[in-house]
């Protein structure tokens, strides 16, 4: 197989294995490698051993102060118990026993392992439009019962990915606004109007601010709880021109 | 049959054009080109395909005595557009639906030809209206749709998740959005 | 050479797809197609281009020998990611598969760039769903994946009646996933 580097290799060749789990593809991946480092056919491999460097490689990985992800320690705390099961003294009413679950272990180390080899040995085969080649220029024949329109399955199923992602509902956050509600000018006005019994304009009952916004909110909030308490008969209203200023002043 | 001849035979087939003698040497290295020419098409007198010459390049032909057999009227197979797939997928997955519907799920308004197109393919048929507003046409797969997409049924296609997890709804960027939009337009 | 053998020999050089005994008898009339097919494997034995069967389709190639005379060096195929080569594994070896099944063989979830390149290839496809809780999409790979890594079917991939005799392509048993489990209940 001339072309190492159509794929990279999935395991290592040293002994000593870095110390990044950027390299690794979870804690299986990590297992295998480790597996393979020793160095002995998997149906033979020591699980102890295996638990001891694996703990041994996260300590390390720990003691660089390196981010570890949740699965590697989910595995590590796994691991530990497995350990500790198969040193302790057999006890038969644990099911499964700790020799069923480094067995299952195994059995999964090697499905990975067996994979992984089969991927290898699939890209190394002589492959269409590498190494075989198919003629270069077919007459071509006119296609019998074929529709003329080309679309596979994925492109379908690959349009509606699209159409979902392009019309999923936008979030809309509107934005605070500052405004004087109906109520509080109300509420405002009429604390206030107890204190005016000369015409006063109205304009003399907004808060003070600097927020045009919020005065022209406050201004419109004012003249209608302005217009409610002369409907109520509590105050009057009096405007001598138009748009001039609208004077208010309580009936008390 | 000699290696030298092996490899000419192999480049003629392989080649994208007619190839001439030095093209021919260039991929079969060491050889004389001629005699192997000669004793391939010596190799290929009575068989279905023969090996000819046009103006000094070389290249297999079928015999021209089975022309009739291959009716060779190459079919131009064309390319479903995008605005016609989306169609089609959301016909599949929110069958029966009108026409409004489906723009609506779109975002963009679907032009005249696209449900032709899909009809005329075969996969889509209309279904009935609704009863309803303006009883609007409704639109359907049909039977040779899952043929050729390879469903047992509807209940086939792949779910929302199944799409997330195989990638394909990721949010477009807006450039690559906009660019869609406008060739939409274009084709409308 | 005889007439019917001719005529298929002439159907499959000229078709720019492989073609099934079904779609060969089509062209080429009545006969005994098996037959034929089986005459021209051995006629083309020892040339330069070959006739292969991949999947139950029938098309010429160059000898696999000859690959250094006319590799193009140009454009190497896309280089498959480590996960795409061991999803494109799993899934030719186990399938029908569902995603559960490769990420607990794999130990990972699968990222996206993975299951969707893979189909984008044309290698693998949806294969309906199983029967079951959840009714997972399952998935399997196509007549192209076999066409172009040459495998007549899929009986021919590497190693895989020793895989199955060690009984590492059992379906994945409760005890199998039981780690997983664990695992996943764990970090929950």
């Amino acid at each position: 197989m001339g072309e190492t580097d159509e794929f990279e290799l999935p395991r290592r060749q040293s002994d000593e294995l870095t110390l990044s789990l950027d390299g690794w593809e979870g804690p299986l991946d990590l297992l295998l490698n480790l597996a393979r480092a020793q160095k002995v056919d998997l149906h033979q491999i020591s699980i102890l051993a295996l638990v001891e460097q694996y703990l041994a490689y996260l300590e390390g990985a720990k003691a660089l102060k390196l981010e570890i992800a949740a699965d590697y320690l989910v595995m590590a705390a796994w691991l530990a118990y497995l350990k500790s099961c198969l040193l302790l003294p057999k006890d038969s009413t644990i099911d499964p026993s700790p020799e069923e679950l480094a067995m299952r272990l195994q059995l999964r180390l090697q499905r990975l392992d067996a994979m992984r080899e089969a991927g290898a040995r699939l890209m190394g085969r002589d492959r269409m439009g590498r190494d075989v080649f198919a003629r270069g220029t077919p007459e071509g024949l006119r296609l019998v019962r074929k529709s003329a329109w080309v679309v596979s399955a994925f492109d379908l199923f690959a349009a509606y990915g699209r159409v979902r992602a392009r019309t999923q509902p936008a979030m809309h956050i509107v934005a605070r606004r500052a405004v004087m509600t109906l109520e509080d000018a109300i509420q405002r006005v009429s604390a206030l109007i107890g204190q005016a019994f000369d015409w006063t304009a109205l304009e003399a009952f907004l808060p003070v601010t600097t927020d045009p916004a919020y005065r022209r909110s406050a201004l419109a909030s004012s003249f209608v709880a302005a217009l409610e308490l002369a409907r109520q008969g509590r105050i009057e209203l009096d405007q001598g021109a138009a748009f001039g200023d609208l004077l208010v002043r309580s009936t008390a | 049959m000699e290696e030298f001849e092996r490899a000419v035979e192999a480049a003629i087939f392989a080649s994208s054009e007619p190839l001439s003698p030095e093209e021919i040497a260039a991929f079969a290295g060491e050889g004389e080109v001629a005699a192997a020419l000669a004793a391939l098409s010596q190799i290929y007198t009575g068989h279905g395909i023969e090996l000819v010459e046009r103006g000094g390049r070389w290249h297999f032909q079928t015999a021209p005595d089975l022309a009739h057999i291959l009716r060779r009227t190459r079919e131009e197979s064309r390319r479903l557009s995008r605005a016609a797939t989306e169609t089609l997928a959301i016909v599949a997955y929110h069958e029966p639906v009108s026409r409004a519907e489906i723009e609506a799920i779109r975002g963009v308004q679907i032009s005249k030809g696209t449900l032709d197109v899909l009809m005329e393919a075969g996969w889509v048929r209309t279904a009935g209206r609704r009863e309803g507003p303006g009883r609007p046409l409704l639109y359907a797969t049909t039977v040779d749709f899952l043929t050729h997409f390879g469903l047992g049924s509807r209940r086939d296609l792949p779910g929302i998740d199944d799409l997330k997890a195989a990638g394909l709804l990721d949010p477009l960027d807006e450039a690559a959005l906009q660019l869609q939009l406008e060739s939409d337009e274009e084709e409308a």
